[in-house]
């Protein structure tokens, strides 16, 4: 049964990873990051377990910690571009 | 089975592969760069390597998109021009794929137990590791003590990276003349990441200590905990701004990091000439020589985590306070 | 007793199963950002809650059962994080949610340049 | 699946290639770290492929008695080889942004025609 939720949560990386590479927004793709990065905790936990190792959930704890400071870091991104565009535009007029 | 869903992984890789040179999109690239590095991860976890996958998860899930990203804020997102000499390029390369392809058949079958780098160095450390150091992770013995001196070599290259970084961005004009106000607020105006980030942040750094300390015993080590501690502190910095997080960990504090980790190595190491074994022979340190052994991988650890931390921040720093 | 706790696991895992895979293809198939991130992350944290409570009824009360409740708490907090993040940094760059989400709506990379 | 035993090694080279192919053929320096990126990975995914064992485990020991380790060697190796290349990419990307600041460019034909003038 743990293989019938790995082939799910590999199909499903799969498939956000077509919805990455296809894009068409940049917002996509961050989504689609964000997507397998869940995938890949739920992925590393059960296969843990696959392999009678459970020792090894470690792993997905790091994932499941750290995984959301790309995002922020996306978000940080994309605030100071706005700001740097909206500066930009004040000194030209 | 699992062989099955390896192969998967790794074509997805490829195909990530793929898309991260067609696109012209640098941000692009850096978002599908960070899904190589799950989907690498994923693969390190089925090939057995528990300690490796940990490290690519510390350092591929949040430092490596965070600095690509600072680097493309300061630089510019798109590819201007298009690729130079195409043909010849995928000429060069298609063949060396060839050749490359060709040469594997003479590899031994994946996983094969008789193949040459299986037989050789590898199976001493296996049996000698319970005899001379007696810690369950064969990984943390190899690199702390029998290979001691190669890790101490890859320290000073982690610290000498920090320190080029540091010559290269730490000081001179920062590029535009932007209000800096408002930049160094950070994400304090989103509120629920704040929250939630806020409720991360010790956790983080309580799972960075435990990865530390637990690195005889389980996946784990100086460099993972190092690059977990990191990332809880870059976390920090995201959300409440640059200036807070220097405030909490100012530069020269890092700058002390960065120094003490490796000369607390180097200290271990002279240690043991002084207590009469050479250099880098932790049996010394004790009476019992598997105490004195677990002491002195304890110890470099420390050292290897202090630095990992020191410069990865300091890197971090650096991109940070130019842009702004 | 144990037959009754796998069976009930093994419902959970494959209801999990189902719910990551129907994720995938809404946020595969949904038309446009906002609906697909609305896809992608209800089935997430719903696929999340199932396989990692099924996988918790098999490990039984030991050390690994306490590291999944970990795990499952931190993706509940930051799963939803991350999609509001995301969500407001779209919103930031100028991408509005799309009135006829049934239309093929193109949205291009640098719609944010220009309805800023 | 005998044929299939030497996939790992494949995918080797293709991810090698395509990493050297961005290097030489993009004039992005960005582009081009981030096409290194990509070689490091497939050198990485190289050696933890050697070190696998059939039927082998991790090599952490446990109280579950198995005797099979996978080879712990090119672990070691790889885990070192991790931190030391985003340090070393952190460099590279410090270097591009100093170049971003003396010739307002990151592609490489441009910086060159402004160093030829």
């Amino acid at each position: 049964m743990y293989y019938v939720v790995t082939i799910a949560t590999l199909v499903t990386m799969g498939l956000a990873l077509i919805r990455a590479v296809l894009g068409p927004s940049v917002y996509d793709r961050v989504l689609a990051v964000n997507m397998i990065g869940t995938k890949t905790v739920l992925l590393l936990s059960v296969i843990a377990f696959l392999y009678g190792r459970p020792d090894f959930l470690d792993l997905a704890l790091a994932y499941a910690l750290i995984n959301f400071i790309g995002v922020l870091a996306v978000l940080e991104f994309f605030r100071n571009r706005a700001l740097r565009r909206s500066t930009e535009r004040d000194t030209e007029t | 089975m699992i062989v099955i869903f390896g192969i998967f992984l790794l074509t997805l890789l490829v195909i990530t592969a793929i898309a991260i040179v067609r696109t012209d999109n640098l941000f692009v690239a850096v978002m599908l760069l960070g899904i190589a590095s799950l989907l690498i991860a994923g693969n390190f976890f089925l090939l057995d390597a528990a300690d490796v996958a940990l490290t690519e998860a510390a350092v591929g899930a949040g430092i490596s998109t965070v600095l690509f990203l600072s680097a493309l804020a300061l630089t510019s997102e798109r590819e201007r021009a298009r690729s130079s000499n195409k043909a010849l390029s995928f000429t060069v390369v298609a063949a060396a794929a060839l050749i490359l392809i060709y040469a594997t058949f003479d590899k031994p079958r994946f996983g094969d137990p008789q193949a040459p780098s299986q037989i050789h160095v590898a199976p001493w450390y296996l049996e000698k590791t319970p005899e001379y150091i007696d810690i369950p992770n064969v990984v943390t013995a190899v690199l702390g003590s029998f290979r001691g001196y190669d890790t101490l070599g890859e320290v000073f290259v982690v610290f000498t990276a920090g320190i080029g970084v540091l010559f290269l961005l730490g000081s001179g004009v920062p590029l535009g003349s932007l209000p800096r106000e408002k930049f160094n607020e950070g994400l304090r105006h989103h509120l629920i990441p704040r929250v939630v980030g806020r409720v991360l942040i010790p956790f983080i750094l309580l799972f960075g200590l435990y990865v530390q300390f637990h690195g005889e015993y389980g996946p784990g080590g100086g460099f993972q905990a190092g690059a977990i501690i990191a990332a809880a502190i870059i976390l920090f910095a995201l959300l409440e701004g640059e200036k807070r997080a220097m405030s909490v960990i100012p530069a020269r504090a890092l700058l002390g990091l960065m120094a003490f980790g490796p000369l607390l190595y180097v200290a271990v190491g002279v240690a043991g000439i002084v207590l009469g074994g050479n250099f880098l022979d932790y049996s010394v340190l004790s009476s019992d020589s598997v105490k004195g052994q677990q002491l002195g991988i304890l110890l470099i650890e420390a050292g290897v985590g202090i630095t990992v931390t020191g410069v990865l921040l300091s890197i971090f720093h650096a991109f940070a306070a130019r842009g702004r | 007793m144990t037959m009754l706790l796998d069976i009930l696991s093994w419902v959970l895992l494959s209801l999990g199963g189902l719910s990551i895979l129907i994720g995938g293809i809404g946020a595969l198939r949904m038309p446009e950002l906002y609906t697909r991130m609305h896809a992608a992350s209800i089935t997430d944290s719903m696929g999340t809650i199932l396989v990692l409570l099924g996988i918790m009824l098999q490990a039984g009360w030991s050390l690994a059962t306490i590291k999944l409740i970990a795990i499952l708490l931190f993706l509940l907090l930051t799963s939803p994080t991350s999609s509001n993040a995301l969500a407001s940094a779209a919103l930031l760059a100028g991408t509005r949610p799309s009135e006829e989400a049934g239309q093929d709506v193109d949205e291009g990379e640098d719609e944010g340049e220009e309805k800023e | 699946m005998e044929f299939l035993g030497l996939y790992n090694y494949w995918v080797f080279a293709i991810l090698l290639m395509i990493g050297f192919y961005a290097v030489i053929a993009k004039r992005n320096l960005v582009k081009k770290l981030i096409g290194l990126s990509l070689f490091q990975t497939a050198v990485f995914l190289l050696y933890i492929t050697m070190g696998k064992v059939d039927g082998g485990t991790a090599p952490i020991f446990s109280d579950a008695g198995t005797t099979i380790f996978s080879n712990p060697l090119p672990q070691v190796l790889i885990l070192t080889a991790i931190v030391v290349g985003i340090s070393t990419t952190a460099l590279g990307l410090g270097i591009i942004v100093r170049l971003k600041e003396e010739y307002g460019s990151i592609e490489e034909h441009e910086i060159q025609e402004i160093d030829e003038q």
